[in-house]
């Protein structure tokens, strides 16, 4: 689901673009988690290795990943500041009250290949998988509708959203508006509330055009299930790798 | 005896707490008939196809369409609407998924539901953009989705408000085009733009300060200068100006 | 306000999504009540979902930075049970659109961002219960439950960070941690109260059903 | 010597990662012209004022306004542009709050944007709106406000992209009335309403598939059949049947 609602078509015929995705998202999210779990220092060669091995099966390519890594946010880079210095006993240099602390720099170190690992397995997974089928595959793990058709429609008017309220900022700067001062919040909460005042009529209008289609009429049912052969060994594999690695976590 | 596919009568109408829109209005439209709807802005055109459609419940009088009364809020997959702003009415993530959204919610199955969807993208000419998300389509391409999508659903009475909006000359031939092939279908079209009734319509309504003005023929109603100029409205170029050029563009006049 | 991935232990983890499972199913029980069909406001919700969803992009400046919006107050304000699955559909899609905020830790975030919304609505609706129509009482109201819907996100944040996190610190440092977290998030609070102000007497002037979507 | 109000030379524009849009465009625009923009849906009528306005940034080539160079991304104040979806423009919770939000980033005195915003009202004639909300006005009344929101910065070229959709028959009559009025404005006019530019425009341009292919009076350029539906659109009816009734509609011949 890259930009757009579009997946790109070497993508689309990968092997995770394949995998149907009612077994893909159990299968990946399984492998996400226990990544999250792992705390073991032995272990992140082989994150990086699943991690790495699951993106080429994505058909993405190696410059959509880079364009795709985002930097840690704020509270990456707080912790990244914080652990090093405040936490743990072994001393490995020091300046001052400055200690830079072995613990710490080792906690850090799992964190940031842990982050960076999981950034990529979702890069995959969000590349090979389009909205929709997302929405179906969270139906068929009982999420409720409330989420999944919130979820659905909320996609169908993002762009559309972005784009009208681009246009407004245009607009307003043709006529000399500039957002930099703090003076700027007044005309960018009109903005909001403008944007927020259209799109509640809009959804009345697509409420009214979706009932007389009959929206509600019957249960839209999900799309038959028909997965092949290897759609469940892709997900005995990550099954089987996720518990490998908390099998070797929590009890070796 | 001819069908009576719209019947309203003494209907009235009115937003919670303000005058009324529409007062005592009286209208029958038979099978097959292509009624065009004119009026100035605010007129209450756009709020008789919500009362017609079952969206608004009138505050008096009654509608029956297709003999049965219409139920407020029940779904009737014999009336189609098309909405002005077309955008609104697209909905699915593919053009093909979207067509069949109401096809789907009649209950019918995948076979039936795949044919219907077929047989409306190539009636329109849209079959090359069936897989691509509705809403990148340019504004022209958008109003036939929606077009599909309501002819999928087969219905016999179909209503549409202001569809040349924002379309361009190409765009328009090609809607004029396909709507003088529903010989079938009882058509209703709200619009600014008289030419377009003029080539699409075999009768025209005129409603302004909440009541049918007028009601006949489009060169009595349209061609009739006096009535066209006291309610804000010109006559079309090709009727001021030639009535015999005008007879030739009509399409079945002998509707 | 959004814990990324990686960093938060497994039982936090695992919490956060207990806790937000447990929000939404709640919230669904409020929403039902509150309404005869839901489904019928889906459109609207999901509409306004994406309008915040497209208005947190929106910075605002105070030279030489610029803040951007957490909307958490708005949401609640406009949407109140309802803006608990909003913001989870938020998340989400940040996460797929961006990879923004993260996925092992969209529990958590829903409910750093999700609590103060609910507790925003229940804030304003203070208006309601002493029959005030003045548009001041409205901005008071507005700007209070947004402020405290950031500085208790914030909160929520600095405590999950000290104590899920592996940041083992001593007692001191952690309370001092806190406190700066928080304080560090009062500007933010303050222009954040000031913008829903804002748009609430902005509503009230053009478009007051706005501010009645709970149903009521 | 008269003054080139806007010149444009071998421009040239690709959105990111797209075929040109628009390629090697010359174009001389004088003070005062009333100038009508014509071509099919896409053609990059909108994308030409965006460059024009210095919203976008050319691939190549130069665009002067009033003799200087047009800086992307600056404000020039005597450059006015009104959109096609009109309600994007208005954002304030008033009429008269929104007229002003030009006149005050231009950083000018309380009273003299009152003046102005009186002025524009009066021009338009919405005075009596202007303690509405915008957002509750009809389509017509909305676009006049823009308008206003515009007029009042007192430019010196005015841009309008499509300004009649959506508008009926009465207030596109207004908005002729008041474009009639500008004598001394320039005046730059995209639309699908070939009969609207026929009654403001003295000079018509016609843009499509990248390239500037006519550019002339609106009577040489709209009445060529064959160059008209070469490029999709149709001549005008007014035009098509009577080059003498066509004479009198058009206000100023003689520019
Ligand atoms: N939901 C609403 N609540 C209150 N008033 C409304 C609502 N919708 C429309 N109106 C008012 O009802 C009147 C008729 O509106 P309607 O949309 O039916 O006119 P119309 O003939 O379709 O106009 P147009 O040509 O602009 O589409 C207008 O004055 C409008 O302001
Ligand atoms: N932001 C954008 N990014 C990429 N392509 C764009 C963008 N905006 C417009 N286009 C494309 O550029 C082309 C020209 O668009 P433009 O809006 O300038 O046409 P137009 O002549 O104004 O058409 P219309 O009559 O429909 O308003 C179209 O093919 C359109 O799809
Ligand atoms: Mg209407
Ligand atoms: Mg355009």
């Amino acid at each position: 689901m890259i930009d757009k609602g579009y997946i790109n078509k070497t993508a689309a015929q990968s092997i995770l673009g394949r995998w149907e995705a009612r077994l893909k998202l159990p299968g990946l999210m399984l492998l996400i988690f226990t990544f999250a779990f792992i705390r073991d220092l032995r272990l992140l060669p082989f994150l990086v290795l699943a991690a790495a091995l699951t993106y080429s099966f994505s058909g993405l390519s190696l410059k959509h990943l880079i364009k795709r890594m985002r930097m840690p946010g704020f509270f990456l880079v707080a912790i990244a500041l914080i652990l090093p210095f405040w936490s743990g006993q072994t001393i490995l240099w020091q300046l001052g009250p400055l200690a830079l602390r072995l613990e710490g720099l080792l906690a850090l170190l799992v964190i940031t290949v842990k982050f960076f690992s999981i950034l990529i397995l979702v890069i995959a997974l969000f590349g090979t998988t389009t909205l929709p089928q997302m929405a179906i595959a969270l139906r068929a793990i009982r999420i409720p509708w409330l989420i999944t058709d919130l979820l659905l429609f909320t996609y169908r008017y993002i762009y559309q959203l972005l784009s009208d309220l681009n246009r407004m900022r245009i607009a307003a700067r043709l006529r000399g508006f500039r957002a930099n001062s703090f003076n700027a919040i007044k005309p960018l909460a009109f903005i909001t509330g403008t944007m927020l005042v259209s799109s509640h009529n809009q959804s009345e209008r697509v409420f009214q055009a979706m009932t007389l289609r009959g929206y509600g009429n019957t249960k839209q049912p999900l799309p038959i299930f028909s997965p092949i052969p290897a759609d469940f060994i892709l997900l005995a594999v990550y099954i089987l790798l996720s518990a490998l690695l908390i099998l070797f976590q929590f009890i070796i | 005896m001819i069908a009576e596919d719209l019947k309203i009568s003494s209907l009235r109408y009115s937003y919670p707490g303000q005058k009324p829109i529409l007062q005592d209005i009286g209208l029958v439209i038979n099978s097959g008939e292509k009624v065009g709807l004119i009026g100035p802005n605010g007129a209450g055109k756009t709020t008789l196809f919500l009362l017609i459609t079952g969206i608004l419940k009138p505050s008096a009088g009654q509608i029956t369409v297709f003999e049965k009364p219409v139920k407020p809020g029940a779904f009737n997959p014999q009336v189609g609407m098309i909405f002005q702003h077309t955008a609104d009415q697209l909905i699915s993530p593919s053009v093909h998924e979207d067509i069949a959204f109401g096809p789907q919610n009649m209950g019918l199955g995948e076979q039936e539901i795949n044919k219907r969807v077929k047989e409306a993208a190539t009636l329109a000419g849209i079959q090359h953009l069936l897989e691509r998300p509705p809403h990148q389509l340019s504004a022209g391409e958008q109003r036939l989705v929606a077009l599909c999508g309501i002819l999928a659903m087969q219905p016999r009475l179909l209503i549409m408000d202001e569809p040349t909006s924002d379309l361009d000359i190409r765009y328009r031939r090609r809607l004029i085009g396909i709507l003088s092939h529903m010989e079938d279908k009882t058509l209703l079209i709200a619009s600014h733009d008289l030419e377009f009734i003029l080539e699409t319509c075999s009768r025209v309504i005129l409603l302004e300060s909440s009541a049918i003005c007028a009601d006949g023929s489009p060169a009595e109603v349209m061609g009739n200068k006096t009535l066209m100029e006291k309610h804000g409205l010109e006559v079309p170029h090709s009727l001021s100006v030639s009535w015999h050029k005008h007879r030739k563009t009509i399409k079945k006049p002998g509707h | 306000m959004h814990l990324p991935d990686g960093i938060i232990t497994a039982p936090a983890i695992i919490g956060g999504y207990a806790a937000a499972a447990g929000i939404t199913a709640f919230s669904m029980y409020k929403i039902k009540k509150q309404h005869i069909n839901p489904r019928n406001i889906i459109p609207r919700a999901a509409l306004l979902t994406a309008a915040f969803f497209a208005a947190s992009l929106i910075h605002i400046p105070i030279p030489p930075v610029s803040v951007h919006l957490v909307l958490s107050g708005l949401m609640g304000v406009m949407l109140g049970w309802f803006s608990f699955p909003a913001i989870i559909v938020g998340l989400l899609l940040q996460a797929v659109m961006f990879q923004h905020g993260g996925l092992t830790t969209l529990g958590i975030n829903a409910c750093i961002m999700g609590v103060p919304a609910i507790l925003a609505y229940y804030i304003f609706y203070i208006r309601k219960k002493s029959g005030q129509k003045k548009p001041l009482t409205h901005a008071l109201l507005a700007f209070g439950a947004s402020f405290i819907a950031v500085v208790l996100g914030a909160l929520m944040a600095a405590l999950l960070i000290i104590f899920a996190t592996p940041a083992y610190l001593d007692a001191a440092a952690e309370r001092n941690a806190v406190i700066a977290l928080s304080i560090a998030h009062l500007p933010v609070a303050i222009i954040e109260g000031v913008f829903t102000a804002i748009v609430v007497l902005f509503l009230l002037k053009v478009k007051p059903a706005l501010l009645e979507c709970d149903g009521q």
